[in-house]
């Protein structure tokens, strides 16, 4: 991996509509979370809760094996992503962590992985990691924090899954269909505040759709 | 002026706020919280519409969303609404409606010829007639009849307003707040329950509204204001007002439209017209009232004729006197409150009408007391008058009806009893059944978790429906798991019993024909009843259908019942025997936009983008849709360059120098673990075990009926690490089809994988020219030694990471390099500008399938689900001796043999001209014993200015072995027949030269 | 009785009280030479045939319901031959041509309205697709004319021609003669000049039972009690694997639902049968006025004729996404049929592995245009023992041997065709 | 709306998962007849009732469930994993 200051500067698939907020009213914002790193991890047969463990012992942030669980220290967050999976997030500047740091740490964790860069070289057993696969899909995530008094209503008219504080709150996720796409939806504080990450192709519509959602409160002091 | 028959005080309506609108162009006033039909009476007005297949003048028959009648089209141009009934349009200032299927206007309709002709016009005539010529059914008949059927007219612009969907979930919803449904949303809301309630009307209080109730003590909507008011400090609690709960739907999810904005004459700035809910409830406690049906009597369609119920509403909400001199007619003692309110508005009774010979003692006494006659045994005859009624004539239900007594009126109140809304209770999959004591359907056993209360379970005392409602408010709360407190029922303090006696149909004066309506609205009559089951449809589904009664806008609300048990009296079976039409959603019609929600237009679907995508727009690519994905299709370099032009430079560009396609929507799936190369081993139909690390293969898989699902390339990056890439149309499915198999059939493989389809940008390199391009801008030794056709390796591109791979769909020297998405733009700058000797250009998906076809790599077009490997040149391939998914349904005797369609190149024979996708493949020496000629046809095209000629691939009988063969491509859509040869599907460098060069 | 202006205008003048049954209502016999199950347009059809072109009228229909109740009373009325496939488009078109004279045939008027069948285009991909379709219509010669942009704005002057859309249409394929009929006239037309031909049709009599000796049908238990039969045709629609349960036979047919919407009825807006080519969703006008309209099937099993809500949202969002105007219009109804969804989209009508036992089904959502040949054909096969031509390739056999007939060509996935 | 309840994620709608047929249908063995195969890939027991089904949480979890539903009630009396190899929903390693 090249330094820090040698990677090129990353373009948001939000560039148009990305100034500070997306949408930016009284009693709700939406705005891109640049930049993000999202790893995900995903465990080998029987491996299960050794993963788990190995990455709560890398990143020193509980990791859940139990669904629609999400452990953060604040910055880092390490999201339930599946019966076998979880998508480590976080924007490396925050975090503190160079470019690629975070992605070789998980791969350190899953234990032994074949050297990458020197494919077709060698003709020897190389196994992959022995607890868990690691994947890089920090560019193929657009992460989205929608935030404010009427969060949880722009919400419902996008989602069908129950937002409600009694079914839903704090250090949770869900992976749901928002605004007929796929989405992670990840409540971060009682605001409320949620985190929603869609694919990266599908970025400007999936705004649009929340933006649309909003439009209501526009003219609210 | 005008609001002549406004009473002096009473109602919900606020007579400081006048508001104007018009009628057929007339103004008019109202007061808020006035309804259209509620003004248009305090105006006098009673003739509102014209009725389906007569043309018969209508009034306003209800005064809710039950109305058959006073059907009008509410305002004008984009926002223009046919049907809307008057009695749920809440008036607004500068409200415009328009009476609707007349001509020339409403008081001289010349359609109302067809009244005279009725007994020709009986149910089902059109089925006697107008077939002969036969071709003048669609060119003539049918004309006149869809011109003369239908209501209003729609307008044809588009709609300027929008409507959402939102979702909402909690313990207990409850539908409609009257006395019941309030009660009950009260206490399950103290249970701390999740309630939702739900009304239709923009106030609580259902019938309390309507009516002289009084409650604790107090007046009926003082009680609900009270409750209101509780109900909206509780923040376990949403109300719902203007919101039908239209659809009871499976698994306990219903759904509500709510009118956010039609009381206004336009919503507010981002706010929608009307929402549509969907509800996700532990339990239903359905409170929807009961629904008052009419007489059936001559001309009980006329303007003035109207329900008891209504004319109550009427005084007592709106303050309007829907008449000055009133008969009552009923077969029950609900009407006599009817009589006692409009007597106390100042209305004239001039008979209380009871086909009862005995009444209730107590409410004659109440007549007598207030001076109001009373005739029993007897009922309204008919009812007389021009455009609206002027007296009635009364007749004995003894038969005796020689000799009518004449009663002058404006106004005929009517009841035929009651039908609770059992609509939601039936759409849940419940069955109604059959209740002797009130002649009507009450709901059966629950099927979902849903109860009924108050007069929607067929209770009509008040006291009872307080109470009702707070069992099971109680009771729901409960079952969803709330610890419920006892709550105190409140005191109904004034009412009666309720009691009837069957009048099904009136005898008529003279025994003489008159037109006894069920159904108002489709004009149907009783005697269409009776002549349907005459002739033989004579169960409820065949009489419906044959009679169109219960079909219009009204869904026969206030006809069903009545037409039933005419049905069973022809019958001569008891009602429960004839059973009742299927009740279906929507409760009340909608919008269709509601159901469209916002995802219309523009929005219809998402558009997937790739990181090229801004860079494409500003070069004015023109894109083109693959499923979602938007890509570029070909690059106009000046105004006037076609398609033609653009693809044939792009093409010559990439065969003779170098050019760069954006490939991202290709898919892609990260494959690892032990297992990987056996599963993709199952998966494909050729070798993967062999497959060396940092080498790629071209692979097919087949769905398990033998035909080809997918192709594409997969490497290997290490021993037990793949990265595979799948066609842009199938990436969703192969991956579904890759878990499918592995959770399912091959849980025991230790494999992960998932999509990186976003992750990656994938960018084309193609031309005689791309090594040199790409060796300006690569960190690894790429010449043809160290990197050989299909070797995969990682990269730095300048100073980006990424993933090269020397494969090739253009036949060229090429490669694919993967860069991260966020880095997409810079790397494909960075290609187009490494080197400026060489003059990089780019080519779009038209250039790209031009080189495939002149390679003859199939694609989309020949993978067409119908086409097996074989077929497609790519048997080959397969490895019959180990097992993968479709190998032995691909085996089947007809998938093997002769006469299938082959693949086969198709090369024009007429230099100025081109075959054309979807040209059919005829041989003119052979005649087939089919109609069709066909024996194939032309799946791609284009022009190869590799070889200065128009080229196809096709599918074409048993093509494999006809190369050589000369035949026609025929376009008969267009009169146009090309002679083609067949070839070899591989035009160009059949040997693979250049690829490995 | 026979059906005319005249009889009308006669029955007018004498109150109406002239009119007979449209068909007898009779207790079922012991024995009839055909028994065929199911009361729909097919079934019944086959009886009409099996008595006028065969002379075979010892033919009872029983229908657990009331007749025309199954699909034949729920479809979209759509009447159409633009079949791409061989034996499809033979088969179809032989159906449009019994239509073009079904009122007179029957002297019942089943409305059937040519005003034409619009398939919009939205992209190159599916004008290539329909122009395949198109040429190979006409060289089995069908109708079809390929629109350009002007061509559809005539036939359908208020869609969404704007550019401000998703998908914006480009252009269309035409079937002219295709159009709509009424589809419960249709059922009653045949019962009643079936009836009039000496077959005798029983309503609320479900068949619960098929016996065998050996390989052969001999009778059928009813709830109306038993009838022997020497042949037993079985046309019920979603109900076909119900029925072949009775002689423990799989089919490759799986039941699911497809649902349809009218709206309330209003003055002619749609002339012509138009389908959006970017979504699910199709509409035609009825001679009411009401704007019927449908869309996919929802997709999973089901027995059940009702639908659920994603499939009528997202068909909706097609409809108004194609005609903006739609928005304001009112749904007044919504309902369901099950269809029998073969494993190729094609249907089967042929002879089975058991004797004297016949199937006709697997009609997915387009059984209602077949009507009349579906009629036509099994009524042949029973009447020969034997396939006609035009259903020679509609076997059981087929998936057996691998002569799929897939006009999408999505393979065995019935919730896909 | 089918309402299913996704070991995993709990309760999703019935358009967050796409179906995926009958279960009951066994993959032939790779040595099975013809005839097995022709009927795994062709015909169904179709039943009106009872009906184990596959369904795929695909807008969810991305796990494949066995589903007992009703084909005429569409009450739905079961949902498990249909995979014996993903940890369960528990948390616990399979
Ligand atoms: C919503 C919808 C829209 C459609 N749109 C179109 C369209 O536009 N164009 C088109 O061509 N096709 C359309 N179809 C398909 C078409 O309706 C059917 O394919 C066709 O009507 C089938 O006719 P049938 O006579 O075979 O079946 P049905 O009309 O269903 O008749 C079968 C009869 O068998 C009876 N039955 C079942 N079991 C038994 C038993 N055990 N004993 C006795 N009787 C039994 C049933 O009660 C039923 O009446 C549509 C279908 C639906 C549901
Ligand atoms: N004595 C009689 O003959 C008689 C007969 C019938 C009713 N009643 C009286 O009527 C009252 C009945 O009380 P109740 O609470 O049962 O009913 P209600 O009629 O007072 O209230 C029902 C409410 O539900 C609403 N509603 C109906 N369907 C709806 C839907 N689908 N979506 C949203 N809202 C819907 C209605 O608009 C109404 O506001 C009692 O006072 C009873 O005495 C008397
Ligand atoms: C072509 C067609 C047009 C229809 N038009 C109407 C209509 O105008 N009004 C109506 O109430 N129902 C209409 N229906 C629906 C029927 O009322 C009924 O819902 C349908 O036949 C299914 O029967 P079921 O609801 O009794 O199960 C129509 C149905 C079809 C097939
Ligand atoms: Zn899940």
């Amino acid at each position: 991996m090249p330094d820090k200051q040698d990677l090129p500067v990353r373009v948001s698939p939000l560039l148009p509509s990305n100034g500070d907020f997306i949408v930016d009213y009284k009693n709700v914002r939406l705005s891109e979370r640049k930049a993000l790193t999202a790893i995900q991890v995903l465990s080998f047969n029987g491996k299960h809760a050794d993963a788990a463990a190995a990455i709560a012992a890398a990143l020193g942030i509980k990791c859940s094996t139990r669904p629609g669980i999400v452990n953060s220290d604040g910055k880092t967050q390490v999201c339930w992503n599946g019966p076998n999976s979880w998508l480590v997030v976080c924007s490396d500047a925050e975090a503190g962590r160079a470019p690629g740091e975070l992605f070789k740490v998980l791969q350190d964790a899953m234990g032994e992985l074949g050297a990458t860069g020197d494919l077709g070289t060698t003709g020897d057993l190389v196994t992959t990691g022995n607890l868990g696969a690691v994947v890089d899909q920090s560019h193929g995530r657009c992460g989205l924090r929608l935030s404010g008094l009427h969060a949880r209503r722009v919400m419902a008219k996008n989602t069908a899954i129950d937002l409600h504080p009694r079914a839903f709150g704090p250090g949770q996720c869900a992976m749901t269909s928002v605004a007929h796409m796929n989405a992670t939806v990840i409540q971060v504080d009682d605001t409320p505040t949620y985190d929603l990450f869609v694919i990266r192709s599908l970025a400007r519509s999936f705004a649009h759709a929340i933006e649309h959602a909003c439009h209501e409160f526009e003219s609210e002091q | 002026m005008g609001q002549q028959f406004r009473t002096s005080s009473s109602g919900q309506i606020d007579r400081g706020r006048i508001l104007s609108f018009t009628f057929d162009g007339k103004p008019y006033q109202g007061y808020e919280g006035d309804t259209l039909a509620s003004a248009l009476l305090a105006n006098g007005v009673r003739l509102v519409g014209r009725s389906f297949k007569y043309h018969r003048p209508r009034g306003i028959q209800t005064a809710g969303s039950e109305e058959p009648n006073a059907i009008v089209e509410l305002r004008t141009g984009p926002r223009k609404e046919p049907n809307t009934r008057a009695t749920t349009i809440e008036l607004f200032d500068g409200l415009v409606a328009n009476s609707q299927n007349r001509w020339p206007s409403l008081s001289f309709d010349i359609m109302s010829i067809n009244n005279l002709f009725s007994p020709l016009l009986s149910a089902g005539f059109y089925y006697k007639t107008f077939m002969w010529p036969p071709s003048f059914w669609t060119n003539v008949y049918e004309h006149v009849i869809r011109r003369a059927a239908g209501l209003g007219k729609a307008s044809t612009e588009p709609d300027p307003d929008f409507y959402e969907q939102c979702h909402e979930h909690c313990d207990v919803l409850v539908v409609g707040a009257g006395p019941a449904g309030l009660s009950a949303a009260l206490a399950a809301a103290r249970a701390e329950a999740r309630v939702i309630l739900v009304d239709e009307h923009p106030r609580l209080g259902g019938s309390l509204n309507d009516e002289n109730y009084s409650i604790n003590g107090k007046a009926g909507s003082e009680w609900v204001d009270e409750i209101h008011a509780q109900l909206e400090e509780m923040d376990n609690v949403r109300v719902f007002t203007r919101t039908t709960l239209f659809g009871y739907y499976d698994h306990n999810v219903v759904a509500a439209i709510e009118k956010v904005s039609d009381h206004m004459p336009v919503p507010h700035q981002g706010h929608p017209r009307q929402r549509m809910w969907t509800f996700y409830p532990g339990r239903v406690v359905i409170a929807t009232g009961a629904t008052e049906r009419p007489l059936v009597f001559g001309n009980n369609d006329m303007p003035g004729v109207m329900l008891a119920s209504a004319a109550r509403a009427y005084v007592n909400r709106y303050g309007v006197k829907p008449g000055r001199r009133a008969v009552i007619a009923t077969n029950n003692n609900d009407a006599y409150r009817t009589a006692i309110d409009l007597h106390h508005a100042g209305i004239n009774i001039t008979a209380v009408v009871d086909s009862r010979i005995q009444p209730d003692a107590a409410l004659v006494e109440e007549l007598e007391s207030l001076s109001i006659r009373l005739l029993t045994g007897s009922t309204v005859g008919s009812a007389e008058g021009h455009q609206q009624v002027s007296y009635v004539q009364i007749v004995t239900t003894q038969g005796d009806t020689l000799d009518p007594e004449r009663i002058d009126c404006d106004l005929v109140a009517c009841s035929g009893g009651w039908n609770p809304n059992v609509h939601l209770h039936s759409q849940s999959g419940a069955k109604p059944v059959y209740d002797d004591s009130i002649l009507s359907f009450v709901p059966g056993k629950s099927r979902q978790s849903e109860v009924s209360v108050g007069a929607a379970n067929g209770s009509f005392s008040l006291q009872d429906c307080l109470a009702q409602g707070v069992s099971a408010g109680t009771q729901a709360a409960r079952q969803t798991g709330f610890k419920s407190r006892k709550m105190a029922v409140a005191r109904a303090d004034n009412e009666g019993d309720y009691a009837i006696e069957a009048l099904w149909i009136s005898p008529t004066p003279y025994n003489k024909n008159y037109k006894q309506f069920v159904d108002q609205q489709n004009d149907v009559k009783a005697s269409d009843v009776v002549l349907a089951s005459q002739e033989g449809f004579d169960s409820v589904e065949l009489l419906k259908r044959y009679t169109t009664q219960g079909m219009a806008t009204d869904q026969g609300k206030t006809s069903n019942v009545n037409a039933l048990a005419l049905l069973a009296c022809q019958r001569g079976e008891p009602l429960p025997e004839v059973g009742i039409t299927t009740f279906r959603p929507p409760y009340v019609p909608v919008a269709m936009g509601v159901f469209a929600g916002h995802t219309v237009g523009y929005d219809f679907m998402p558009v997937r983008r790739t990181a090229i995508h801004d860079w494409n727009t500003k070069q004015g690519a023109v894109f083109i849709e693959a499923g979602l994905w938007l890509r570029a299709r070909y690059y106009p370099q000046q105004p006037g360059d076609t398609m033609n032009d653009c693809y044939i430079r792009e093409t010559e560009a990439t065969r003779n120098n170098v050019a760069i396609v954006d490939v991202t929507s290709l898919g892609k799936i990260d494959i690892q673990g032990p297992d990987a190369a056996e599963f993709l081993n199952r998966l494909y139909i050729n070798n993967w075990l062999k497959l060396p690390v940092g080498k790629v293969r071209y692979g097919a898989m087949l769905r398990e009926d033998g035909m080809v699902f997918d192709d594409g390339t997969t490497s290997r990056l290490e021993e037990n690490h793949f990265f595979m890439t799948t066609t842009t149309a199938n990436a969703a499915s192969v991956l579904a089809h890759m878990e499918q198999y592995h959770q399912i059939e091959w849980p025991e493989l230790d494999v992960v994988f998932c999509s990186v389809t976003e992750q990656w940008t994938g960018i084309a390199v193609a031309g005689p020219n791309s090594r040199k391009l790409l060796e300006q801008v690569i960190d690894i030794d790429i010449s043809n030694e160290a990197f050989p056709f299909m070797s995969v390796g990682e990269c730095m591109m300048n100073n980006i990471p990424a993933r090269l791979f020397r494969i090739s769909f253009s036949g060229e020297l090429a490669y694919e390099i993967n860069v991260p998405a966020d880095y997409g733009e810079q790397a494909w700058l960075e290609l187009l500008e490494a080197d400026e000797e060489l003059e990089v250009s780019v080519y779009g998906t038209e250039a790209l399938g031009t080189m495939r076809i002149e390679k003859g790599h199939v694609a989309g077009s020949e993978l067409d689900g119908r086409t097996t490997a074989q077929d497609l040149g790519l048997e080959g391939m397969a490895n019959r001796a180990k097992h993968f998914i479709g190998k032995h349904n691909s085996e089947r005797p007809l998938l093997v043999g002769e006469g299938r369609l082959q693949v086969v190149g198709l090369k024009s024979l007429e230099p100025e001209r081109n075959l054309r996708i979807g040209a059919h493949l005829v041989d003119p020496s052979v005649k087939l014993e089919t109609v069709s000629q066909s024996q194939g046809h032309v799946t791609a095209t284009t022009y190869s200015p590799q070889l200065g000629c128009g080229i196809a691939l096709g599918l074409l009988r048993d093509g494999a072995s006809r190369h050589g063969e000369q035949i026609e491509a025929v376009f008969p859509l267009d009169d146009e027949t090309l002679k083609v040869e067949v070839c070899h599907p591989v035009f160009i460098d059949p040997e693979g030269e250049l690829v490995r060069a | 009785m026979h059906y005319s202006g005249f009889s009308l205008l006669k029955q007018a003048l004498t109150g109406n009280r002239g009119w007979t049954r449209a068909w007898r209502n009779l207790e079922p016999r012991k024995r009839y030479d055909v028994v065929i199950i199911g009361g729909g347009g097919h079934g019944l059809a086959t009886a009409y045939y099996l008595a006028k072109l065969h002379g075979i009228t010892d033919v009872a229909v029983v229908e657990k319901g009331y007749i025309g109740g199954g699909n034949t009373g729920r479809n979209t009325t759509i009447v159409r031959s633009n079949y791409m496939l061989n034996p499809n488009a033979q088969f179809y078109e032989h159906s449009m041509k019994l239509w073009e004279g079904l009122s007179q045939d029957l002297n019942y008027n089943v409305m059937f309205s040519q005003r034409g069948v619009l398939n919009l285009i939205h992209n190159d991909a599916q004008r290539d697709a329909f122009a395949r379709r198109g040429n190979a219509l006409r060289l089995n010669g069908i109708d079809a004319v390929m629109h350009d942009l002007d061509g559809v704005r005539k036939l359908m002057p208020h869609l969404d021609f704007s550019k401000n859309t998703r998908f914006p249409v480009q252009g269309g394929l035409a079937q002219p003669r295709g159009g709509t009929a009424r589809h419960d006239a249709v059922a009653w037309g045949y019962a009643r000049a079936a009836d009039r031909l000496g077959v005798e049709i029983f309503q609320k009599c479900e068949v619960t039972g098929i016996k065998r000796k050996g390989d052969q049908v001999i009778s059928v238990e009813t709830t109306r009690g038993p009838i022997e039969a020497g042949q037993v045709g079985v046309a019920v629609a979603g109900n076909s694997s119900r029925l072949f349960d009775m002689v423990g036979m799989k089919l490759p047919i799986e039941s699911h639902v497809l649902q349809a919407f009218v709206t309330e009825g209003i003055k002619p807006l749609v002339n012509t049968v138009c389908t959006f080519g970017a979504g699910h969703f199709y509409i035609s006008q009825s001679d009411k006025g009401g704007l019927v309209f449908g869309g996919d099937i929802d997709g999973w099993n089901t027995y059940a004729q009702r639908g659920n809500l994603p499939t009528f949202n997202h068909v909706v969002a097609g409809g108004v996404t194609m005609m903006p105007c739609l928005a304001r219009l009112r749904v007044l109804r919504q309902w369901g049929g099950v269809m029998d969804m073969s494993m190729d989209g094609t249907p089967i009508i042929g002879k089975t592995p058991i004797d004297n036992l016949y199937l006709n089904g697997g009609w997915c959502y387009g059984g209602f245009k077949a009507t009349p040949a579906s009629g036509w054909v099994f009524a042949h096969t029973i009447a020969n023992d034997k396939p006609h031509a035009l259903n020679a390739e509609f076997t059981l056999e087929r998936f057996r041997e691998g002569n799929i007939i897939d006009e999408k060509g999505v393979g065995a996935s019935p919730k896909s065709h | 709306m089918l309402r299913i309840d996704c070991p995993w994620c709990g309760v999703r709608n019935e358009d967050e998962f796409s179906y995926g047929g009958d279960a009951t249908v066994e993959r032939p063995t790779d040595y099975a007849s013809q005839d097995d195969w022709y009927h795994y890939v062709y015909t169904r027991q179709n039943p009106a009732g009872p009906h184990r089904e596959y369904w795929h949480h695909v807008n969810g979890c991305r796990a494949w469930l066995v589903v007992e539903r009703d084909t005429v009630t569409h009450e739905i009396f079961s949902t498990a994993p249909a995979s014996p190899n993903l940890p369960d929903p528990d948390g616990r390693t399979r």
